[in-house]
């Protein structure tokens, strides 16, 4: 898997992560290029779903990432974020779908370096993990050809 | 059950009540849902062990609620249910009365849905043994493992919603399945269809499900799908400290704590 | 043409099995599993499960699956490549274990889809299924093929039916079809020669519940009726009788894209679901749910027969096993044939 | 040999006329040759239209048979596909697969006068057979068209409208509903029953074609009875929706009526023996 360049989606926040991207590239600090970034207005308003379109299209990683606690734009659209997150984390490692290919974080818009950190780190850990051939061969060729009872 | 039979016909008789729901025998030693609107008719009802069917679905059915004001008969699940249905504004005192059974199966009728509320709070919602031992086995396998199984388990699923029609809390006119702008979820079953459907389902009950095992009681292809649900009502425990449906306050998935505990974010 | 007979011995059964896996076919079989019966490839034939009454699915997935595509297509900036499902990779399917009620099901599905235009998906999947019948000695209070022009020996639809002769386990074979005459020619010592046997003997006792012909001529005048109303009160809309019936075969067409490329795939749907024939605009024709109960008994008894000249229901009981909340057809026909208009 | 009767013509769009706020007309040719030698139609029919990726949504061609080597289809924005195809520009492809359907039977028609009521979205089904009847004028004897929409912004092919205005052999007669006008509104205000009310259009040896939105339709068949129109005079069309177009997938129909097969036009005489169910 040499040549395996990881396709990673990032869901962040327009108030802290998007901002602290904004700056990690204004400060000139290189990072991995593997990632492409999905501005929401808030944490709150990424849906679980979302989650697993990224899968469904060939993700084979995610971060999502906001405001820290007790930062965020709205209040509180984080902490019901982070509520949610919990739960939906759960499931998804019930149903088997691959966890440590979902990266969480609060990246502040003043955390330039910790944004590229985050990246680079889910970067380093998908290329470990290989692409994500377990649910892709399902969301690619999900019907099977013969039918099954 | 002649206390119950008796009730109903008196409720009727006097027409507080347009139409009672409760259990009559089905066919090949089922029970089924009775919708008793004439007093005479009240000697159907019956109520034992079969009657599991979780009859509080049929309160926000539109056909059913057209008739009037509705008494139901309500075990343990079905009170629950319709604790969370009127936190959630679908039935209110004003057109349910509840006929509660006891787990002795004793008549037990309830002033208004705050009584309700108080008494089931009584009992705490617990997952059974052998359910428990089934969770634990998931738990203990790889993730892989844990994959083919769910992939396995679900491509029989053939989409008839039977699961959806028969929860009490999937009364939504249209659900997210059926919308298309965008569509979220395929309407084909087959293995990604049927695993979105059934993780978009159990998401959308976090914090609801009571427990009743109607989903999976109602699949006719025997697809242990409640498992999902419970394991998020054990994580709910883990995590929050559990939850009981309630007719006011917070409630598990719509609120938050500051300091709320995990492990994974960076 | 008068149908051959043979015998078939107690243990021949799995070596015709092997024979058949041998000469590469697909071959669908009862297997069970979370306490339900369903046709699933099979390899073995000790995993095919023999004891039942019926199973919970029906055998119509081999010819008529729950999602099949029609055509693959691939976009560019302009123009378009569609090209139709090729036929040729319908597989030889052999359906081992199939009742006949299951088998008679193919008939009423080969007229929907017959009917007007020609279906040549649906056409060569049937042309490339071979069915092997198990006649019926056991059946259950759901049971009621009797009452629709079926009975628990019918060779109708079936290419070879077996029928197991009582405590010996021994099998007659009748070898319906040319389909059948293939079989026997690649399993020659299988098929033993034998005199004029008596099947009806073996087979169960289905009573005759209602008559069909009163049920469809009530109908004619039966729309309006509060009867509907009544039955399909406790009904919670969801698609399981449609989708375990052996003969339901309304669709839904979707299509499927990743990235530039997909399908268009059809895929089951079912009368019993509101969204069924929801308009865009908001407007419901069947608005309610007796008037979806309706629908479905009423294609089955007073459209199909009027349309396409066959009765829409085989008597398996299929509906009235799966339903989550005992909406029993059985029962509800004997109701709609003993009311008074 | 049998073919694959879900396989619609490629066809690709040729040009996007905007109609009305959310309406867009496309005039598709069929990308190839042969197909479209191979096309034939009637007025009345429909086909189903497709986007690749998205589905297909059900609706008549709009153009006329007489006019060969083309069809067009007028659509409102309203679903998942209806609101694809409006993405779609001059020069992408679609799919059509029809014709599916009866006809307007204009055999039939010779010799008799001709009454068009539409409202709305639902000129475009009966803008085919303006045409067509147009195009073969003289076997018909006067052509009366009434038509409505909600506001003025909301008619369709307002520039046909225009031409069937100057035209010495058709009367035309727009209107908007109550405060739907402009300034310079110059047709008539009110709902197309009333309109029709108040024209009154002799029934003697005149067929009446009315297609438009239920609550229209409902209002305007008791103004043609008290005109005197018998009720097989009197021709509708019916919309229900559909999937496959040829009686296969189940939903369209309406008791033992397929809309897609025996449909989508009716008289009014054979709706009367339909069961409530459209």
């Amino acid at each position: 898997m040499a040549d395996f360049e990881p396709k990673i989606v990032a869901f962040v926040c327009n108030w802290c992560t998007y901002a602290g991207a904004d700056l990690t590239g204004t400060s000139r600090i290189k990072y991995a290029t593997n990632v492409r970034i999905i501005r929401f207005p808030c944490t709150g308003r990424i849906d679980y779903m979302l989650l697993l379109k990224a899968f469904d299209e060939g993700a084979d990683g995610i971060i999502v990432s906001g405001c820290h606690p007790n930062d965020c734009h709205y209040t509180s659209g984080n902490f019901h974020a982070r509520r949610r997150w919990i739960m939906f984390r759960e499931l998804c490692d019930f149903v088997g779908i691959d966890i440590n290919r979902v990266l969480f974080s609060w990246v502040s818009a003043a955390e330039g370096s910790k944004w590229a950190d985050v990246v680079n780190t889910t970067v380093t850990r998908i290329r470990e993990l290989g692409p994500y051939t377990e649910y892709q061969k399902v969301a690619k060729h999900p019907i099977r050809e013969v039918t099954n009872g | 059950m002649d206390e119950l039979r008796k009730r109903a016909k008196e409720l009727l008789e006097s027409k507080t009540i347009s139409v009672v729901i409760g259990y009559e025998e089905g066919t090949y030693n089922r029970t089924r849902a009775l919708f008793v609107e004439k007093p005479e008719e009240a000697s159907k009802l019956i109520f034992d062990s079969r009657c599991v069917l979780n009859l509080a679905t049929y309160i926000t059915k539109q056909e059913v609620k057209a008739k009037g004001k509705m008494a139901i008969a309500a075990t343990i699940p079905v009170m629950r249910s319709i604790i969370q249905l009127a936190y959630e504004f679908q039935v209110s005192d004003k057109n349910l009365l509840v006929l509660g059974i006891t787990p002795e199966s004793n008549l037990m009728e309830f002033k208004d849905l705050l009584e309700v509320e108080t008494y089931i709070h009584k009992f705490e919602i617990e997952i059974n043994a052998s359910y428990r031992e089934k969770l634990d086995k998931l738990a203990g396998m790889t993730q892989t493992e844990r994959w083919k199984f769910w992939i396995d388990e679900l491509s029989p699923c053939f989409k008839c919603y039977a699961c959806r029609a028969a929860c009490p809390m999937c009364y939504c006119h249209r659900c997210t399945v059926d919308f298309n702008q965008p569509q979220w979820i395929p309407v084909p079953s087959h293995e990604l269809g049927n695993l979105e459907w059934h993780i978009m389902r159990a998401v959308h009950l976090m914090g609801r499900c009571i427990d009743c095992d109607g989903c999976a009681n109602a699949c006719p292809l025997g697809i242990p799908i409640n498992l999902l649900n419970k394991r998020l009502l054990e994580d709910a425990k883990r995590h929050f400290g559990g939850y009981q449906p309630v007719l006011k306050g917070d409630h598990l998935m719509s609120t938050f704590k500051p300091d709320d505990k995990e492990n994974f974010i960076r | 043409m008068t149908i051959d007979k043979r015998i078939v011995r107690k243990e021949a059964l799995e070596k015709l099995f092997e024979i058949l896996k041998q000469n590469n076919r697909t071959i669908f079989a009862p297997v069970s599993k979370n306490g339900k019966t369903s046709f699933k490839i099979t390899e073995s034939y000790s995993s095919i499960e023999k004891d039942f009454i019926q199973t919970t699915q029906s055998s119509k997935e081999s010819v008529f699956p729950r999602t099949e595509k029609i055509l693959d297509f691939t976009k560019s900036k302009n123009s378009l490549d569609a090209k139709p499902f090729d036929i040729l990779q319908v597989p030889e399917v052999i359906l081992w274990g199939v009742r006949p009620c299951d088998a008679m099901g193919m008939g009423e599905l080969s007229a929907i889809f017959n009917w007007d235009s020609k279906d040549e998906i649906y056409n060569s999947r049937l042309s490339k299924t071979t069915i092997i019948g198990f006649s019926c000695f056991k059946a259950d209070e759901s049971c009621f093929c009797t009452s629709v022009g079926g009975n628990p020996g019918n060779i109708e639809g079936s290419d070879i039916l077996f029928t197991r002769l009582g405590e010996s386990g021994d099998w007659l074979a009748e070898i319906i079809t040319e389909k059948g005459v293939a079989i026997v020619a690649i399993a020659q010592d299988i098929f033993q020669k034998t005199e004029n046997q008596d099947k009806n003997k073996y087979l169960a006792e289905v009573p005759v519940k209602f008559d069909r012909e009163t049920i469809r001529k009530k109908l004619d005048a039966f729309f309006e009726s509060e009867e509907w109303v009544e039955q399909s009160l406790k009904c919670i809309g969801c698609g399981a009788c449609a989708y375990v019936c052996p003969t339901c075969a309304c669709f839904d067409i979707q299509d499927e894209i990743h990235g530039k490329s997909g399908s268009r795939v059809r895929c089951w749907d079912s009368c019993g679901i509101s969204q069924f024939t929801l308009h865009t605009s908001g407007h419901n024709p069947r608005a309610v749910q007796s008037q979806r109960w309706r629908q479905r008994i009423m294609h089955k008894f007073s459209y199909m027969p009027e349309r396409l000249s066959v009765y829409g229901c085989t008597g398996c009981g299929r509906c009235s096993r799966a339903c989550p909340v005992d909406m029993n057809i059985l029962e509800h026909l004997i109701s709609i044939q003993e009311v008074t208009l | 040999m049998m073919e694959n009767i879900y396989m619609p013509y490629l066809m690709r769009i040729e040009k996007v006329t905007y109609e009305a706020p959310g309406v867009k007309t496309f005039m598709l040719k069929f990308v190839n040759n042969d197909d479209q030698n191979n096309f034939n139609f009637k007025a009345g029919q429909f086909g189903e239209y497709s986007v690749y990726g998205v589905g297909e949504s059900t609706f008549c061609i709009a153009s006329s048979p007489t006019r060969k080597g083309y069809i067009e289809c007028t659509f409102r924005q309203t679903g998942k596909v209806t609101n694809a195809l409006a993405g779609c520009e001059e020069g992408s492809i679609v799919g059509f697969r029809g014709p599916y359907g009866n006809v307007f039977p204009l055999d039939e028609w010779k010799g008799k006068n001709l009454l068009f009521i539409a409202g709305g979205i639902a000129l475009p089904p009966m803008r085919c057979v303006i045409w067509n009847a147009l195009d073969l004028r003289d076997n018909f004897k006067d052509v009366t068209i009434i038509y409505g929409a909600r506001t003025v912004k909301d008619l369709v092919y307002k520039h046909e409208l225009q031409d069937w205005e100057k035209r010495r052999d058709v009367k035309l007669i727009t209107t908007v509903d109550p405060g739907g006008e402009s300034p310079d509104w110059k047709g008539e205000i009110g709902f197309v029953p009333t309109i029709v009310e108040k024209v009154a259009p002799s029934s003697k040896n005149t067929i009446a074609i009315v297609c438009g939105p239920p609550v229209m339709i409902k209002y305007t068949f008791p103004v043609l009875a008290k005109l005197g129109f018998a009720d097989n005079d009197i021709y509708t069309t019916l919309e229900n929706r559909m999937k496959c177009g040829f009686g296969k997938c189940g939903r369209c129909n309406v008791g033992k009526v397929y809309v897609c097969k025996d449909g989508p036009v009716f008289t009014l005489a054979q709706l009367k023996e339909l069961p409530d169910e459209y």
